[in-house]
């Protein structure tokens, strides 16, 4: 059972699942498939999917990026400052994301020059950036912000049930994926994730590419951050808590492995889509949120346990047809039995 | 290997009970009125309060209900689990897709739930605001709780007869640094201080924020007792804190008093044992009562939300909208030991 | 029967000539015996019908090329795998081996080839770790542990400071504390498991010394190991496997080594095709090249069709002059030239652009990313320059693989089969193509055997001597002393971090390399050649 | 054969630099610790105060009883998220049994402990039985866990005036001017630590963590060891939670929220390796011990709460950046050794 092969499967589950949850929100709910809700529940995690993305590439690099939702609120609370001291937009957007620049930069050379884990050192600017965002702006909220940024913010493409922020999604989606399945780049990132060493004796500029993806990370979350102040027309420093575990979720839900090395964008879009729908169901269906966060749980636990037990069954099934005794120690035997005399 | 299966199995199993509990639990929500004749198109209100679990907006909610009785209309209450603006306007989003006769709405920020709010009054929907107010212009009609400058200087009033001889450090411990509401009264509350020769002798050291969350407010309040010796009464003028702070002073058998928003129930107490011999509130059921009977008139077209319409609400009189279409449920209400008793909520 | 004389091989005296055919007789019990193993994972069979007899005090080798079914072997006495059939027997009782813990505490004592330690704990608890010494109250006695641990070592004849931890400690040091790990429980059988693979000359023979000791107490010992010299010095009958079959045990005083590798192949192989290539202009020149503390004034020049040498002991600087040829490590003096101009590379890839690769010595850890596909793993280096508008096009990629993995001869289905499908041979050729595939002017070949079968061992070889000849310039670093000599046209011997001695092909023996390695006189050569039989053998397994 | 030996002791005194590097981290945080406290104290006497003093120490030796549940999980190389989940599902279970009178207080305070427990060993059987990386599997269970707590507390929150009159009383006692709670921590500690040192499961920690496939030959029964640390570290969050309760007497369902942010910051600056083998639960409790100060000082010192999650953020890169100074120090010696 190679990887590929696995990661198709679990995509196919989750669009199945997909399938499944729109089949239920159309029988619970009449306006389930209306235009109008499909706008909702593209729009309500909007900033969430669009972190999800790089974070995708970083953990497939075999980092981790906890510091996205602080940058997102950094980015909201600089943007929000700026514009209360009357600096128009088009200014502020790019400084914004020069800050995601640098405070991804940051991250990455933290983890490539001081070589520490990037669990901690972002698990560090998780609150270091949030701590700049609450000392730049404070606990006021930033609003009025001009009629055609709130309105990119919250409304449709004219004619379409589709918000501006999905567009970026989308554009990212599809930039990302192409960069991570088509180009030589997202062969590296593999590379990377699945062997460091061997990456780095076959060539491949680890420090650089890491480095990179922490600044498109950083980035991004700051895009997201303008995203968020648009969309709700107004700024906080606190703009964003709690985000990071979602985004995480929705990437490992994706099918990405948390060890690096494995996932796919289309795994993480779908992802995206089998939360949203999720959530919007239950809102629609007005059940209590907790069966939000038990489904949500529950789910990331199942995307590693089907596939894990479908392993294991079809190994128990091959045991049963030979019948032999298990291993005493629990890896799987054939692994060992290549390892054993191979490792010198 | 075959227990991991079983085990596995059992977990898929439960998983799939969970996914199914919303379909039977949305059967239940959709519960037919009391026995009278519905409206045509029959009435009904989605409250979005600040957040689900909160005893607060459950008190309102009951109110609203029986409103909804009275009036044939349907009730139902969704929102955040927590007090959050990101959280929330997805709620208001989905509530304006099934279209309602009328939103209403405690907003977790004001400028956050505007343009969700905007896109659901030009569909059609009525808003009525309740509790803490959206930006003005993005509700037809916002349900002030208690008359706002009248909260400041009961606050001060408090204070002053809290604090022996009316003189000596005062603090106020408020929920986020961001809420519309305790930001509104504490302002109000420092101009009486000031402009007020009677409050002299009070001085307002410092205002800190408790988050509205219990670990947090109590943390706070320790600090204010280390942070200042002298303290003479802490003003909380919100639920969650004055609670917070009654029972950090009872812990630490301080003689500092404690005043400002809280409910009878939570507050009983320490109302008897005088650690908060006065606080004060509205009756919260009343004001959920108030803002569905709103709703409905918006509906039905009796009002429009207009300065200076007038109307009458059975069991609580009459009303009159002021400025920014805002309408005040009454003055604030004054618990202390001749009458905790008397309420339950 | 610790009371035999302790002088050395009294056991081959009275150890019956083929124990396969007839039971053990003359009074001497198999302390361990195997009938009739069998043995498959998945689709494989490990091994088939295989009998062993060991005796106590009796050092016995256990021969085969990799996938012989050695390791598998070993895993069963240890109780790492259960047999599907067949029989163990301990002292004559049959025996299940439940697992690793209670094979220690059936007195089995396993040297894996690989130190397994724990680098956050301490020597003394690395040696005792589970049988931990219990004071009151059935908690860890620390100073009895550490008192022990102590002992164990003098008897090894090593000082260790046994409360140090584990961390940094070198290969061989892992190895004997490995080793005190094993002898720590009273063993009747003691395994060792290709223990010399990183021991230097000095360690392989104190280690022998200890194996002797540990056999002349009367533990019966089994000897596993590649290195055919190593069986005749040390073991007094030895056992071929070939793929999982038990092919032949016999005193090793009967076999030559012909015998043993004919018996492991199952044909006749010539090993070393040497083609000697007359030298091209200069392509690599080192000019006192310096890396404080690992290797200093390293000065050599490399020219096209030319095999140089690089010989060493553990720790004498080669790798790591290696690694800053490659851009790994930077040197902190010194010039490298390519082909006349002075480079210096920030980065692997630099090296690369300037014609430069390295197949380093570790197969799985560096030269392969074994979950990637064939193609994937040989395209890695050069993807940059095969697209250098960014997007990856298969085909191309796919037909440059087959090219190589072609020319190679690699043994696979198609070029998208997964690295770690293959054995280990072919692993090794597919770093080969790999670095091939980066057309490189020189190429650095670290340890290109290790770990290889003899078959593929041939070809490999053959490999190198086309390459040469095709006018690249080979800098080959190898363990493998005859390799060395035989494929070499130059040899460069390096100690700790100096060059020693440069020799040509013609001047070039096992024993002038082996001096210069030691740092030892040539003058010194006359005593070196009366000491005791292991010197040859230390320096054939020189580090 | 002097070579080695000369190499030996050489190495032996690189291992030994390490060891007391590590050991020298819970000296340097009492250090630092001391000369904080010196500044505030003059800063801010009232610092020093015991009315000060107790309700910090109180509180953090809750967040130290999860560090050292956590640092035990972090240790054999995994992680639990979801330790504030545990300890608000158990908190407000506890409160609701009481409030309902349905048990007594120590009944309820038990049962509290024992379905920390349980939740615990649901995590350990996903990483040890069905091999779920542990940081995927506790993320999971961070929002069930949480899930359920808000679905059965369903927007309800319990008061002080529902539990039984003086539940929340121990929280202030105190045994010779000690807090009981500080107490319990310290047990906790003394009892987590003897057993790490004294007993062979103790030392099978550290090699599970230290380097799992030698565990592995050595027959050390590795889902064993990590199902018993989840276990464990579920059990304490249970601990934890209850005390939760009784210090803070009002419980809604959110309640330690946030916590397990603290509790591996706390892990990471009491010198425990993210990637495990290495570390003490002593250090993981001064690590909480000392995050607590650090907050109290800054409220103390009148500074903007603001500054808090931004100093928060610098002393973790700090203690980490320190930890990783050593290993790569380490790392240069070694490859130098690592030519074969």
């Amino acid at each position: 059972m190679t990887t590929i092969r696995r990661l198709v499967r679990w995509e196919m589950l989750l669009a199945i699942l997909v399938v499944a949850l729109i089949a239920v929100g159309a029988t619970v709910s009449p306006v389930f498939l209306s235009a109008n809700n499909f706008s909702n529940l593209s729009a309500a995690l909007t900033e969430v999917a669009i972190m999800a993305l790089p974070m995708a590439l970083v953990i497939i690099a075999g980092e981790i990026d906890l510091s996205v939702e602080a940058m997102l609120g950094l980015s909201c609370a600089v943007l929000g400052f700026l514009w209360a001291e009357g600096v128009p937009l088009w200014i502020g957007i790019p400084t914004v994301l020069i800050i995601g620049a640098l405070g991804g930069a940051l991250n990455g050379l933290l983890v490539t020059r001081f070589m520490l884990p990037s669990l901690v050192v972002t698990l560090g600017t998780l609150a270091l950036f949030r701590g700049l965002a609450l000392v730049v702006l404070g606990p006021r909220g930033v609003s009025r912000f001009p009629e055609w940024f709130t309105t990119f913010g919250f409304r449709n493409v004219p004619g379409t049930p589709i918000p501006w922020p999905f567009v970026i999604f989308a554009i990212l989606a599809i930039v990302l994926g192409f960069i991570l399945h088509r180009t030589w780049a997202g062969r590296h990132i593999y590379a990377v994730g699945r062997n460091v060493e061997a990456a780095r004796y076959s060539g491949v500029r680890v420090d650089r590419l890491k480095l990179s993806l922490f600044t498109l990370s950083g980035v991004v979350a700051a895009l997201a951050g303008v995203i968020f102040t648009a969309r709700f027309a107004s700024a906080r420093a606190d703009a964003g808590e709690g985000m990071t575990l979602t985004v995480v979720t929705i990437v490992l839900l994706g099918g990405v492995n948390i060890f690096g090395g494995r996932g796919t964008i289309p795994g993480v879009v779908l992802a995206f889509f089998t939360l949203a729908v999720l959530g919007n169901v239950l809102r629609l269906t007005r059940v209590s949120t907790e069966m939000q966060s038990i489904a949500t749980g529950a789910l990331l636990i199942l995307s590693v346990v089907v596939p894990m037990v479908a392993q294991q069954l079809k190994l128990a099934i091959e045991r049963v047809r030979r019948d032999r005794h298990p291993p005493s120690v629990g890896h799987i035997a054939g692994a060992e039995a290549a390892g054993g005399e191979e490792a010198i | 290997m075959s227990r991991h299966l079983g085990w596995a199995a059992t977990f898929v199993g439960a998983a799939m009970l969970v996914a199914s509990v919303p379909v039977v639990a949305q059967d239940a929500s959709m519960e037919p009125a009391a026995a009278c004749t519905p409206s045509d198109p029959p009435l009904s209100v989605i409250f979005i309060p600040k957040q689900v679990n909160n005893p607060y907006f459950d008190a309102a909610a009951t109110g609203a209900q029986t409103a909804a009785d009275e009036l044939c209309g349907e009730f139902s209450q969704v929102g955040p689990q927590n007090a959050n603006a990101a959280e929330q306007v997805p709620f208001i989003t989905d509530a304006t897709t099934q279209a309602p006769s009328a939103i209403a709405i405690a907003a977790d920020g004001p400028d956050e739930v505007v343009p969700s709010l905007t896109a659901a009054m030009e569909q059609g929907v009525k808003v009525v605001g309740y509790d803490s107010s959206p930006a003005a212009g993005a509700y037809d009609v916002f349900v002030n709780q208690v008359d706002f400058s009248g909260v400041g200087v009961l606050l001060a009033d408090w204070a002053c007869e809290l604090a022996p001889d009316c003189t000596g450090e005062i603090a106020v411990l408020s929920a986020a640094e961001t809420a519309p509401n305790q930001n509104a009264w504490i302002a109000l509350m420092t101009d009486t201080l000031a402009n007020d020769a009677k409050y002299a002798n009070l001085d307002l050291v410092t205002t800190v924020y408790g988050n509205d969350d219990p670990q947090d407010s109590a943390t706070q309040a320790q600090g204010l007792l280390q942070t200042y010796p002298d303290l003479k009464v802490i003003v909380a003028p919100t639920t969650v804190g004055i609670l917070a702070a009654a029972q950090v002073v009872k812990q630490q058998g301080s003689d500092v008093k404690v005043t400002g928003l809280g409910f009878p129930n939570d507050m009983r107490e320490y109302v008897k044992d005088g650690i908060s011999p006065v606080f004060g509130l509205w009756s919260v059921p009343d004001l959920g009562y108030l803002t569905y009977y709103i709703a409905s008139l918006l509906v039905d077209g009796t009002i429009t939300g207009a300065e200076g319409e007038t109307f009458t609400v059975p069991n609580l009189g009459d009303y009159t909208i002021g400025p920014d279409s805002v309408v005040t449920l009454g003055p604030a209400f004054r618990f202390d030991a001749s009458n905790i008793d008397e309420f339950n909520f | 029967m610790s009371e035999r004389p302790a002088a050395a091989p009294p056991p081959v005296a009275e150890s019956p000539l083929d124990v396969a055919e007839q039971p053990a007789d003359g009074g001497i019990v198999a302390h361990a015996e195997l009938s009739g193993i069998w043995k498959s994972f998945g689709a494989t069979q490990a091994l088939s019908d295989v009998s062993l007899k060991l005796l106590p005090g009796e050092i016995h080798a256990l021969v085969g090329e990799n996938g012989a079914g050695k390791s598998t072997l070993v895993k069963l006495l240890a109780g790492v795998h259960q047999p599907d059939e067949g029989e163990i027997r301990l002292d004559g009782r049959p025996i299940v081996i439940h697992g690793p813990a209670h094979s220690r505490s059936l007195g089995i004592a396993v040297v894996h080839q690989e130190p397994s330690l724990f680098p956050d704990l301490s020597v003394a608890e690395n040696v005792f770790m589970g049988e931990a010494p219990r004071g009151r109250l059935g908690l860890i006695h620390w100073a009895a542990m550490r008192r022990q641990a102590r002992e164990l070592f003098e008897e090894l004849g090593v000082t260790f400071d046994v409360s140090a931890s584990v961390r940094g400690l070198s290969m061989a040091d892992q190895q004997l504390i490995e080793i005190a790990r094993a002898l720590s429980i009273d063993a009747g059988l003691l395994i060792l498991d290709e223990p010399t693979a990183s021991l230097s000359l000095h360690e392989v023979e104190r280690l022998f010394t200890i194996v002797r000791h540990t056999r002349d107490r009367g533990v019966a010992v089994l000897f596993v190991s590649h290195r055919l010299e190593e069986v005749f010095a040390l073991c007094e009958r030895a056992t071929v496997l070939r793929d999982g079959r038990h092919v032949i045990t016999a005193r090793t005083s009967e076999l030559t080594t012909g015998d043993l590798v004919r018996h492991m192949v199952g044909r006749e192989v010539s090993l070393f095709p040497n083609a000697a290539t007359p030298p091209g202009d200069v392509l690599l020149e080192v000019d006192g090249l310096t890396r404080t503390g690992l290797f200093q004034d390293i000065s050599f020049s490399l020219r096209a069709g030319e095999i140089v040498g690089l010989a060493g002991l553990v720790g004498a600087g080669r790798t790591e002059v290696a690694r800053v040829l490659f851009g790994i490590d930077h040197a902190d003096s010194g010039r490298i030239a390519i082909a006349g101009e002075t480079v210096a590379f920030e980065r692997p890839d630099d090296a690369l652009r300037a014609g430069i690769a390295y197949l380093p010595e570790d197969r799985h850890q560096q030269g392969l990313v074994v979950d990637f596909s064939i193609t994937q793993n040989i395209s890695l280096p050069i993807l940059p320059r095969l697209f250098p508008r960014f997007l990856v096009h298969a085909g191309v990629e796919r037909r440059l693989a087959e090219g190589y993995a072609e020319r190679l001869r690699v043994r696979m289905t198609d070029v998208d089969q997964l690295a770690n499908a293959l054995s280990g041979g072919n692993q090794q050729k597919v770093v080969f193509a790999k670095w091939l595939a980066s057309e490189p002017r020189v190429l650095i070949l670290d340890e290109p055997t290790r770990g290889i079968d003899i078959g593929a061992k041939v070809e490999v070889h053959r490999i190198i001597s086309e390459l040469a000849a095709s006018g690249l310039a080979i800098l080959l670093i190898s363990s493998d002393l005859p390799e060395v000599l035989a494929m070499s046209d130059r040899i460069i011997v390096l100690h700790e971090g100096a060059i020693t001695a440069e020799l040509s092909r013609d001047e070039a023996s096992e024993e002038r390399v082996m001096f210069a390695a030691t740092g030892q006189q040539e003058g010194a050569r006359s005593e070196g050649q009366d000491q005791d039989p292991p010197t040859p053998v230390g320096g054939r397994s020189l580090d | 054969m002097t070579e080695t030996v000369a190499a030996t002791s050489s190495e032996g005194r690189l291992g030994r630099m390490v060891t007391t590097v590590a050991r020298q981290r819970e000296a340097s945080l009492v250090a630092v610790m001391l000369i904080l406290g010196v500044f505030v104290a003059v800063q801010a006497p009232q610092f020093l105060s015991v009315s000060n003093l107790v309700p910090v120490t109180v509180l953090a030796s809750i967040i130290a009883i999860v560090a050292v549940g956590e640092a035990l999980v972090i240790i054999t190389r995994n992680v639990d998220l979801s330790v504030e989940a545990i300890m608000g599902l158990v908190a407000f279970s506890v409160a609701e049994i009481l409030s309902r009178k349905a048990l007594d207080a120590p009944a309820a305070m038990a049962f509290g402990v024992g379905l920390g427990l349980v939740l615990g060993m649901f995590n350990g059987f996903l990483v040890s039985a069905l091999r779920v990386p542990a940081i995927v599997a506790t993320l999971g269970t961070l929002s069930l866990f949480r899930g359920f707590d808000y679905l059965i507390a369903g927007g309800k929150q319990v008061t002080l005036t529902e539990l039984p009159p003086g539940y929340t009383d121990p929280a202030r006692w105190t045994i010779v001017g000690v807090p009981l709670f500080v107490l319990i921590a310290v047990a906790v500690v003394v009892v987590t630590s003897l057993v790490l040192r004294q007993t062979t499961f103790g030392r099978q920690v550290y090699a599970v963590g230290s380097n799992p496939d030698a565990a592995a030959i050595l027959g050390i029964r590795r889902g064993v060891v990590v199902f018993t640390v989840f276990s464990v570290c579920g059990l304490l969050s249970g601990l934890a939670g209850v005390m939760w309760g009784i210090e803070f007497g009002t419980i809604n369902a959110g309640a330690a929220t946030g916590v397990t942010l603290q509790v591996v910051a706390a892990v990471v600056v009491g010198g425990v390796n993210i990637f495990g083998g290495s570390g003490t639960v002593v250090g993981a409790a001064l690590g909480a011990l000392f995050l607590t100060l650090v907050s109290n000082a800054l409220i103390l010192l009148r500074l903007s709460q603001f500054w808090l999650e931004a100093i928060y953020g610098l002393v973790i890169l700090l203690a980490v950046a320190a930890d990783s100074f050593v290993l790569r120090r380490l790392r240069r010696t070694f490859t130098g050794r690592r030519s074969r």
